[in-house]
């Protein structure tokens, strides 16, 4: 049996199974070689060109198949597994790790999944796994949030099931070669601009895909439920879910305007979230949905380059992300402590965690050598290209300056928010008396080795654009993303910001708030409104109807309907007389409709 | 009104089972009930063997040969409507039996009275 | 908590730390100004960015803009951390 | 050999019905399952035997004649794809049931009454084949009766566990009798205009009139119409399709666990059935969908059915009852897929025949294992029990994955097809519903599943993990509806086999 046979997201779905039978060392090296395992088979899949074929329904699945945007994110996506179990190894958190397993297999699956169906099977395998990882962070509304944030995404779930049934059936009838294949809807994105039956199918597949990826009106789920895992379980959470979102709009949807929109507003809601949150966790998921509005950007504009740079910038937020919250996770293991109002003054006793902090902080900002700036650089050159050259075709463009100058905006937001902000709070501002170490070396070992990557794809972005899509583009980048001129804007904006910070730091007080946010709506407003308008509503109707009946001749029709409530009344049709008369009435219509239409 | 005189032993069955209907409706005595569920049956059986009625036709039965023309009723309703008659008698038997438990185990057959009871049994 | 808690500013460290950042910030509108920016949008006739000191500048107010626009739909949407929990 | 070959059709229905008779009389008691048993099992022999006939045939049918006597004055039985696929169905369902009642049925109903039980259960299962074979449309409406009678018994024998058995019960004997009626006033109209009994001959003789409508002189138009309405309210009620499903949920609820299971896996299958046989051979699809727009109806109930069935199976805290009112919505998509009248709808109808037999059949044996260790099936009673009964409360979970549609599972299969069928129509807002009434099918089913493994039991009661003889039927059936999800080929075969057939017989 060659390699090239098996699958990589196997590897880890075998991990899930095997890792409860060791215990100890035994546990650790088995779960620390899994992922390299597959990251090993991950790449002989992609050198050797994946081709399984299984026969589903009179077509064909194709389990593994390499897109162009696979290798990197197959390659994170293992780093980040290894990485995630470094730092939780300390901690026995059985159920946690397998779920990790399970949930990184989804994702590892996804990456190389060749149709809809496989692709789809996967993405429920990671809401699954997710959602466990939720429920074992054992915090204050893990459970609650775990039970929000699954059904979030099986909603979403469902209407990527609906998506990719009515388009598999839509090409079915057109006779397509391959109904199944999950790539590109370039046909569907040229008739974009229309909503109607015949491309629902590609608007829900775009929904299910953007529920995970967090955009509005759902982003809230990421700060809502991220949070409520354990100090590693976040680390985890961060890194997949969005991340595969991204991958599946970058394969299917490249090019659709919409997600420039839905990017700008991502951006810019993360920043102004954050600066409000006190929760430094929270504060964090926020930060991650204004990434993932920088990759929406990117997918959206569509160009070669900044297809390349939304799949760098996935890889180097993975990176950074689970750097921060790693750092983040430290502070709340040593202290337990998770608001930033509680922490301060930690720079004497967590120093290994503050520059890891620091490290990161400046990566998610994109600061000038480190893997931020060489990623998220890519997409800001890609608007301004893509612009010229419709200013030269005379296309309207102005969106795209727009998109520039927001995108700069919230650049220099997220330092203040994630990098400056953080830091201050939690290192510096006052002593909280708090003099907590640095934490176990597993952890230390796993935040020294991801702040090594940052600072790696900051030197040298030669390694990471070689695995990118495009890579000729991306070669082509790399020669000018350390000019002169690209490194002042960084600086130039980004001090500042950070000026702007400490002017303002006055009325940045932390208490214990959250923020409203649009899940408001189903969390208080529906619920409320079923129960103190809805519902007496439908009782007044009911005493109506009960009104009606009484007045009836014969005890059996008057009394049918005893006392219940509307609610109960549905469901509980025992009297016979109801259903009868339903008889009588279905017997008429159908006797309407035989007499009535055949003469129309 | 030609169409209800000419019809008129349809329109009879009709009201037979009309009647019945009515009675499973509006009573709530569940024996009430079963004895117009009968009626009801019966209406049909009476619609059913009508069809077959040819006028001035008589009984099915082989005449001398030679004889005039035999013109004789379809015997076929019969027959079919006599299996219609025990399905009948087995229904009756069947609710009947269970409404004997049902007084066993309720003390009353009375659906409005059990559905109460049941009501504020929580069930 | 051990003794009282020290405001920045008080120690000659923190005093360090504070010259340093204002020093960096000068160097970098030192620089700013002897590098030459490309206007982005030059086909559009936009050249606000090819001004000497634009990102500072532009770093600056989006800094004040965006917590400015936070803080007041704080005002709004601020709610205790066991809203939800109320029910 | 040979005349036990030639004489299946006939075979299949006496079979039960003598030995049923035999078992209400033997005195030994727990012979009566054995009996049940061995009869179910060659049962289900024959029926493979039957499809594999028929699918050998050229012409895709098997006649046989009761008696020798020739069809318009005997009665005569034919088999093609369609019923020997629900054939199969029905006598498959019947074995593994039976195979599982033993032990459940004797914790639910009184010793001595066992063998009157399983009497009563062979004669079920009689009439079920019956309606299936027969090519008669009165030998049709006594075997109607043969099933809903012993039904309504099977139904009341559930009264030792709750009385709300009874009332259920002759809730059931009222409104099947209607229905039951209703369809043989729709025979008598069709016999007051052909003269025919026999399916096919009322199918040939229509002709003629249909020729007539539209001329100067139609002949028996209202005759023929009327009796189409009152057959066409009579077998909905038969089928439980929306608004007429009033009988159904309690007398799932409250009936044995076993008969439940029976009931929900193939009785309203067989009510399918007979509505598909009178559309498509005895109406014709052209004249009941083409002319009169029978198929608008049923669109507008299957719909409603789906959701309504599945809006009302959220609000159950009974899980059987949860369970039925899903089978109510359930029916609404076989009905959705006759009564869009292609290809892909009539497969996609034949496959949920199927393939919910199976799963709903498998679900409905958890919640009896449920009954059997626990005593209840309310969602206080499942409460926790992940952790005591995993391979049950596994199974359940599976099962319900099914109704969701999840791919790999052969609820996923159905819904592909119907939707397909939804789209080749232009019926997108049909579409819509299917898609709709499967996330309503994920929130039921996510109650339940959440409370079987995150639900905390106030009673530490030691429950175990049910005998064998209950847990293997379960598992076949919920293995099986996993199995028929990822190869698919079998199902789909015989199901396209039966849309051609159906498709073939043109008015």
């Amino acid at each position: 049996m060659q390699m090239t046979d098996l699958p990589p997201a196997a590897v880890l779905f075998a991990g899930a199974l095997l890792l409860p039978l060791f215990k100890g060392k035994w546990r650790f090296a088995v779960a620390l070689a899994l992922p390299l395992l597959a990251l090993a088979d991950s790449w002989a899949v992609i050198t050797e060109g994946g081709a399984s074929f299984i026969p589903f329904m009179g077509m064909t699945l194709q389990p593994v198949h390499v897109h162009a945007a696979t290798p990197v994110f197959a390659t994170i996506f293992c780093i980040m597994l290894a990485g995630g179990v470094l730092f939780s190894m300390n901690d026995d958190r059985r159920v946690e790790l397998t779920a990790a397993f399970v949930y990184a297999g989804g994702a590892l699956g996804v990456a190389f999944a060749g149709d809809l169906v496989t692709m789809f099977v996967f993405w429920e395998v990671m809401t699954l796994g997710s959602t466990i990882i939720i429920w074992s962070g054992r915090q204050n509304d893990s459970y609650g949030a775990g039970l929000r944030y699954f059904g979030m995404h099986a909603l979403g779930g469902v209407a990527l099931l609906m998506g990719i049934i009515i388009v598999v059936t839509q090409r079915l009838h057109e006779g397509a070669a391959d109904p199944l294949a999950f790539g590109h809807f370039s046909a569907m994105v040229d008739g974009w601009s229309h909503l109607g039956w015949d491309n629902a199918g590609m608007w829900l597949i775009l929904v299910g895909m953007l529920v995970n990826a967090g955009a509005p009106p759902f982003s809230s789920w990421i700060p809502d439920a991220y949070p409520e895992g354990s100090t590693s379980g976040t680390v985890f959470l961060s890194a997949f879910t969005t991340k595969t979102a991204v991958f599946t709009l970058l394969v299917a949807f490249a090019g659709v305007e919409v997600l420039i929109y839905l990017g700008v507003y991502m951006a810019i809601y993360g920043v102004v979230y954050g600066v409000n949150a006190n929760n430094m966790r929270r504060l964090l998921c926020y930060s991650l949905v204004n990434q993932v509005g920088f990759m929406l950007i990117g997918i959206g504009v569509g160009t070669k380059l900044s297809i390349d740079g939304a799949a760098a910038h996935a890889f180097a937020h993975i990176v950074y992300k689970a750097l921060l919250l790693m750092a983040t996770g430290s502070v709340l293991a040593m202290t337990g402590k998770f608001r930033l109002g509680e922490l301060g003054g930690l720079y004497r006793t967590m120093p290994v965690t503050m520059w890891c902090l620091i490290i990161g902080g400046l990566s998610i900002s994109g600061f000038p050598l480190t893997s931020g700036f060489t990623s998220k650089s890519m997409v800001v050159q890609a608007i301004v290209d893509e612009s010229s050259r419709m200013a030269a075709l005379g296309e309207p463009h102005t969106y795209l300056i727009v998109t520039w100058f927001l995108f700069q905006a919230a650049t220099a937001g997220v330092f203040l928010d994630a990098c400056v902000k953080l830091t201050w709070f939690i290192f510096f501002q006052k002593d909280s008396g708090l003099r907590p170490p640095d934490p176990p070396w597993n952890m230390k070992a796993a935040m020294i080795a991801f702040a090594f990557i940052c600072i790696l794809l900051g030197v040298f972005p030669g390694i990471l654009y070689q695995i990118l899509p495009y890579q000729g583009e991306a070669a082509e980048y790399a020669k000018v993303v350390y000019s002169l001129e690209h490194v002042m804007v960084m600086l130039g904006m980004l001090g500042f910001s950070g000026l702007a910070f400490f002017l303002l730091l006055p009325i940045l007080k932390r208490g214990s708030y959250i923020h409203l946010d649009i899940d408001w709506i189903w969390r208080r407003f529906i619920p409320r409104f079923w129960k103190e308008v809805l519902l007496p509503l439908l009782q007044q109707l009911d005493n109506a109807q009960k009104a009606i009946l009484e007045s009836l001749p014969g005890r059996g029709m008057r009394d049918a309907n005893l006392p219940p409530p509307i609610a109960r009344r549905m469901g509980n049709m025992w009297a016979v007389s109801v259903p009868v008369f339903l008889i009588v009435l279905m017997l008429l219509v159908y006797l309407v409709v035989y007499f009535v239409i055949p003469t129309l | 009104m030609q169409i209800v005189l000419d019809y008129y032993n349809y329109w009879a069955c009709i009201l037979i089972m009309m009647i019945g209907f009515y009675g499973i409706m509006a009573k709530s005595n569940l024996v009430k009930k079963v004895i117009s569920l009968a009626i009801f049956q019966t209406g049909i059986l009476v619609f059913y063997i009508s069809t077959g009625k040819i006028d001035g036709g008589t009984g099915p039965v082989r005449v001398a040969d030679g004889a005039a023309e035999a013109v004789y009723s379809n015997p076929l309703p019969h027959a079919l409507m006599l299996t219609a008659i025990v399905v009948g008698v087995s229904t009756m038997a069947v609710a009947l039996a269970i409404i004997v438990n049902i007084r066993q185990a309720y003390g009353t057959i009375d659906e409005v009275d059990i559905e109460t009871m049941e009501h504020e049994r929580g069930e | 908590m051990s003794d009282e808690p020290k405001t920045p500013g008080t120690s000659n460290r923190v005093l360090i730390a504070w010259l340093v950042g204002a020093a960096v910030l000068v160097a970098i509108v030192a620089v700013d100004y002897t590098v030459h920016h490309h206007a982005h949008f030059a086909a559009d006739g936009i050249d606000v960015d090819a001004m000497p000191e634009f990102f500072p500048v532009f770093g600056l107010v989006c800094g004040f803009v965006l917590v400015l626009i936070s803080k007041t739909l704080s005002i709004a949407l601020k709610r205790k951390d066991t809203f939800y929990a109320d029910d | 050999m040979e005349l036990i070959r030639h004489n299946l059709p006939a075979l299949i229905v006496v079979t039960p019905l003598v030995i049923g008779l035999l078992t209400s009389i033997i005195g030994r008691r727990g012979l009566g399952w054995w009996m049940a048993m061995g009869t179910t099992a060659a049962g289900l022999a024959m029926s493979v035997q039957l499809l594999v006939d028929v699918l050998a045939q050229g012409d895709r049918t098997v006649e046989y004649l009761m008696g020798n006597w020739p069809v318009p004055f005997g009665i005569g039985y034919s088999v093609d794809p369609l019923n020997a696929t629900v054939l199969l169905i029905v006598s498959l369902l019947g074995a593994v049931i039976t195979l599982y009642a033993r032990k459940s049925v004797a914790s639910e109903v009184p010793a001595g009454k066992l063998n009157f039980f399983y009497a009563l259960w062979l004669f079920c299962i009689t009439g079920l084949l019956g309606i299936t074979i027969t090519g008669d449309a009165f030998n049709l409406y006594v075997l109607l009766e043969i099933s809903s009678l012993s039904t309504y018994t099977l139904v009341a024998m559930g009264k030792d566990r709750n009385r709300r058995a009874l009332t259920a019960a002759v809730n059931y004997v009222v409104l099947g009798s209607i229905g039951a009626c209703f369809y043989l006033v729709g025979v008598a109209y069709l016999y007051m205009a052909t003269g025919s009994l026999n399916i096919a001959d009322i199918a040939e003789r229509l002709q003629p009139i249909y020729a007539s409508w539209g001329t100067e002189a139609p002949i028996y138009q209202k005759t023929v119409i009327t009796g189409f309405a009152f057959m066409a309210v009579g077998l909905s009620l038969k089928l439980a399709l929306f608004p007429l499903h009033g009988w159904l949920p309690n007398a799932y609820t409250y009936a044995p666990s076993s008969v439940s299971a029976l009931l929900a896996s193939t009785a309203t299958k067989v009510g399918a059935y007979a509505f598909i046989r009178v559309i498509f051979t005895l109406m014709g699809v052209g004249f009941a969908f083409g002319r009169l727009h029978t198929d608008v109806a049923l669109m507008v109930c299957s719909g409603a059915a789906i959701l309504v069935g599945s809006w009302l199976a959220i609000r159950q805290t009974n899980v059987k009852k949860l369970l039925a009112y899903s089978s109510i919505a359930q029916i609404g998509y076989i009905a959705l897929g006759f009564a869009l009248a292609n290809k892909d709808g009539i497969t996609a109808s034949v496959i949920h025949l199927f393939n919910h037999a199976l799963t709903k059949g498998g679900m409905f044996l958890a919640l009896g294992i449920v009954m059997y260790r626990v005593g209840g099936t309310r969602l206080s009673d499942l409460r926790g029990l992940g952790r005591k009964l995993p391979i049950t409360m596994g199974a359940f979970t599976a099962g319900g994955l099914g109704l969701i549609g999840v791919p790999l599972t052969s609820g996923f299969i159905s819904k592909w097809y119907l939707v397909s069928a939804c789209l080749e129509q232009g019926r997108y807002e049909l579409a819509a519903i299917v898609l709709v009434g499967s996330v309503l099918a994920l929130v039921y089913v996510w109650r339940v599943v959440e409370t079987i493994y995150f639900g905390k039991r106030e009673d530490e009661v030691n429950v175990r993990e049910a005998p064998a003889s209950m847990l293997v039927p379960t598992l076949i059936l919920v293995g099986a509806s996993i199995y028929f999800g990822v190869d698919s080929s079998f199902t789909t075969h015989i199901a396209g086999e039966a849309a051609d057939f159906l498709l073939k017989v043109k008015p």
